[in-house]
């Protein structure tokens, strides 16, 4: 479950820190090991322009986060929820499926994850976190391209 | 001709070699056990799969990264999707496992109880819960408590003097006031087989909830819940094959979601501080402490062998064995049967008296016999007061029960009458 | 002195026979079983116990006059009274059959909440539940509950640094108002052994009731509820070698006669009419519908396997294993324990942090090496919240773990420094 | 279990119907069956002077209560209690006790009975009903020797 990849980000996040500008921010918690993402989100015509986060949870979490920061900060907000929708269906598959490094990146490090349904919510934690930052600043600032 | 008979028959003897205690002998006679609606038994397949997981697989569930809680967390979530299927419910998520159906029931009475004032589950003076007057005691006690608790008003649907529902006044019973309408699917006293489609289309023309009483129903035919109509459906384990110490609340997942919690504790809690907590989503929110976690693996184990059997096939068994029952107990004098006494729209227990013999004397006699039967207000008291009777001997027959048994049973009855008649 | 040894030890590799899963391998490694606080394994005896009970003798139970529901109904009350030995209760009347211990505590509350105002069990504003700061959730939330739907006050006694209870402001937290004060024996998270002399007496002082959480203490030391001085005591089967979905509410006869029901259904009934209903004596008041029957009858086997091995003997050999643990952890660099960190006082649960290395990492790293051992908050998420960890990591023993497991543990958590350390 | 002692009894009941005069009159029912007893009692200088009942129910209930009543009448009411006990503690035996027959008379008939616990219930119905009346009268009229 360890992969390199994962331990390369738990140990040296990437985008980590609170950044201003931003739109929304939010705190979330994953109540069953306390693990917890405070993240900032900004969103400039329809991209994601910028996402800062700090937190402390479990490798899994902070990894997963960071690889997240990676996925979505520069694409638009449409591809950015498919990345999402697609490394969400990964971690729900319970090892059953192969993921796409096209679409994934070091995201497909978690493919193993999958298998743990009690590490899975430390994977989703920050991927979350981002989803429901970035709807709130696209339905507040009319931003996106919905 | 015989690919028909084939198709919509199976082969009980088989069937019979999976239930070591049919094997047995009562008082040197072999065992003709015929209380299936007071619970059923148990075959190897489902014992042996619970005893595979208990042996192997075993721990805790929901709260561990460690192989075995991984496997027991697989195994139990998989149970779920299993009586999920076997209800045809759209979504894994709407089956919460209980102890039994009557925990099932105070779920939702105490949870509607717990609901805040102005919640769409609050009940308060003017409100009312209408049940039938053919209610178990487990779906009609707890109603009579939350309507104390609450003061709302309880309601009932008569019954006619043949052992159904008498509709004459659901508009009134039933009306702009009821809250939640909870009702029997097939009654474990009378058998008879309630009009779930009239009741659920009364409900939703006055925006009243339904709860159907699955415990009769599920074990015996196939189940839709979709089909149905309803809005919460509860059944069982121990009488569709399952041990004792599992039962099912299905609910529409939108209810379930919004309901207030039942029981507090472990398991069924989002963030807890001592001043106060957030709880969990269903079902999670429902299944407060480590939850019979082996006992719905071998939940999941008798859907599988009565799936494997086919329930349209098992009830068309036990209709064959209702209708020679009731044919047989027409044809003796002294004998009367309480309850439709046609085999339309009806299930497989059959309630009976004998004149001038006691129930209780009746089951004693006849377990001398190796007959078992129940004798009794089985749960549903007010029925026999409905009918004068101060309780009911009960034959109720299953997959594995064969018309011979049937005989046996006919046979055992004219045996009681001429001891008793001396 | 060969002979005073054989008198308090057992021999471990023969009880180890008794459990399959402990043959298992995780990963190409010897299973490491170290997560009993969550729940146990079952041993043969028990399993053949439950399984003759079902494969021959059952049936539904109270309710029927046949051979099989009376041989069902005898072992289901035998359970009952092998309990009630357990536990030196001296009345079988006083044990109350439940799914689990959570079941346990609702049902308290629950009661309790139902009483008609005036009743010594009825709450309202201006009187207080008093628990503790390292209660499980199960015995948390029911009260929380409580307290929210009667106006009553729920206060707790805080802990010390050191992981015991700080017992400062014992007086004002249990006062005249407090009507029940509910606490842990031995915690699960902490391994805590609380004071319960101490604590009692200060109730009675004040007229206030006790609930004593059992479900980490009858399964590793002799529990005597006459001489712990307590009102009602509780456990859970499947941490004490018994299945999942049985647990036990013992309470002082007098006060179950006169508390009223909780969940309302078959069996705890007297006489039932649709306009309303009496209830049975206790314990049947409290055990609505079916009940556990068959894991009542394991229950009582795994009574049997416990007081076999001898509960004194037991708690002998976990103490020893729970010192080197300790004395191990100790030793090791960055490795610290929440909780009482000597055995003074303690059960066999062992909470501890790694520095810098997240408990969800901890788990899986050692799972990886076969042990299993259990993270998180352990349903006490106060308890972390009052030492500053999001979580911990625990292991706990039982009467199979061994001295070279408890090895195995410590040299996995220096493997474990290793590899996050880099 | 239907010892031929039993089956007369239920045929043909001793002391049946309600009589007068007497000092209480009770009403117990069995809820597990429905299975219900009238009983009256007359108490006279400590003397258990007459017991009447009606009643309906199984064969063990009727032909109990109709046992009841010979071995209670003319007796003393401290004798016809300590009567009772013993009859209790027979049906509470699960087969186990060798009943006294020159204490139970046709009592003994039942100790089959006590192997059934569905039925022990029905066996101390009417025992039941005549010990709460005649309780209710040595209280009411200060009566027994107590
Ligand atoms: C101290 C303590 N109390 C209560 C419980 C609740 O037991 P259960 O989950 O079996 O209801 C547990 C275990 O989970 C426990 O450790
Ligand atoms: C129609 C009906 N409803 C509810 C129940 C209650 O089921 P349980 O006792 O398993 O809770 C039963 C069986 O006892 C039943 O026959």
């Amino acid at each position: 479950m360890y992969q390199e990849i994962i331990l390369d980000h738990y140990k040296n996040p990437h985008h980590k820190g609170l950044r201003e500008p931003y739109d929304v921010e939010v705190h979330h918690v994953n109540p069953t090991c306390g693990d917890e993402v405070t993240l900032r989100v900004k969103v400039v015509d329809g991209v994601v322009e910028d996402v800062s986060y700090d937190g402390q949870g479990c490798s899994i979490s902070q990894a997963s986060t960071s690889v997240m920061t990676d996925l979505v900060i520069g694409k638009a907000v449409d591809e950015a929820m498919s990345t999402g929708e697609a490394f969400l269906e990964l971690m729900q598959s319970r090892g059953q499926l192969e993921p796409d490094e096209d679409v994934l990146e070091d995201g497909i490090a978690f493919a193993g994850v999958s298998r743990y349904p009690a590490r899975v919510k430390c994977a989703l934690l920050g991927w979350m976190a981002w989803k429901d930052a970035t709807a709130q600043a696209v339905a507040t600032t009319g931003e996106g391209s919905a | 001709m015989s690919t028909l008979l084939a198709a919509t028959t199976y082969d009980v003897a088989a069937v019979r070699a999976d239930f070591p205690v049919l094997g047995r002998e009562i008082g040197g006679k072999p065992l003709v056990y015929l209380d299936n609606a007071s619970s059923a038994h148990k075959p190897r397949q489902v014992l042996d799969a619970e005893r595979a997981f208990v042996e192997q697989h075993y721990s805790n569930v929901h709260r561990g990264v460690h192989t075995l809680s991984q496997e027991a967390t697989d195994a139990y979530e998989a149970s779920r999707e299993r009586v999920a299927r076997f209800l045809h419910a759209p979504d894994a998520h709407e089956v919460v496992f209980t102890k039994n159906a009557t925990e099932a029931y105070n779920l939702v009475a105490y949870s509607f109880g717990n609901a805040a004032a102005g919640s769409r589950f609050a009940l308060g003076p003017g409100d009312e819960v209408c049940v039938t007057e053919m209610e178990h005691h487990s779906n009609l006690v707890p109603w009579q408590m939350l309507c104390e608790r609450t003061g709302a008003t309880l309601r009932w649907i008569p019954l006619t003097d043949d052992g159904r529902l008498d509709l004459a006044d659901l508009e009134s019973l039933v009306n702009e006031r009821t809250k939640l309408l909870a009702f029997v699917h097939v009654s474990n006293i009378l058998g008879t087989e309630n009009p779930v489609d009239v009741l659920v289309a009364r409900a939703r023309q006055v925006g009243a909830l339904t709860l159907l009483d699955g415990a009769q129903s599920a074990p015996h035919q196939p189940v839709d819940v979709t089909a149905l109509g309803v809005d919460f459906f509860v059944l069982t384990g121990h009488k569709m094959l399952a041990p004792s110490g599992v039962g099912v609340l299905w609910g529409r997942r939108e209810l379930l979601d919004a309901m207030p919690p039942f029981m507090g504790g472990g398991s069924m809690i989002e963030v807890v501080r001592m001043t106060g907590s957030t709880y969990a989503p269903a079902p999670e929110r429902f299944e407060a402490g480590t939850p019979v976690i082996s006992q719905a693996v071998a939940l999941a184990a008798a859907c599988d062998y009565l799936d494997g059997v086919g329930l349209d096939r098992i009830a068309a068994h036990e209709h064959a064995l209702t209708g020679r029952l009731l044919d047989g107990v027409r044809d003796l004098p002294g004998v009367s049967v309480i309850g439709p006494d046609t085999l339309e729209k009806r299930g497989a227990a059959v309630s009976f008296a004998i004149d001038g013999v006691h129930p209780h004397d009746v089951g004693q006699s006849l377990d001398e016999l190796g007959i078992a039967v129940r004798v009794g207000h089985h749960c549903a008291a007010p029925v026999c007061r409905r009918y004068g009777v101060p309780a009911t001997t009960r034959a109720s027959s299953y997959l594995y029960n064969t018309e011979a048994e049937i005989d046996v049973l006919l046979e055992g009855i004219v045996t009681v009458q001429r001891f008793w008649g001396r």
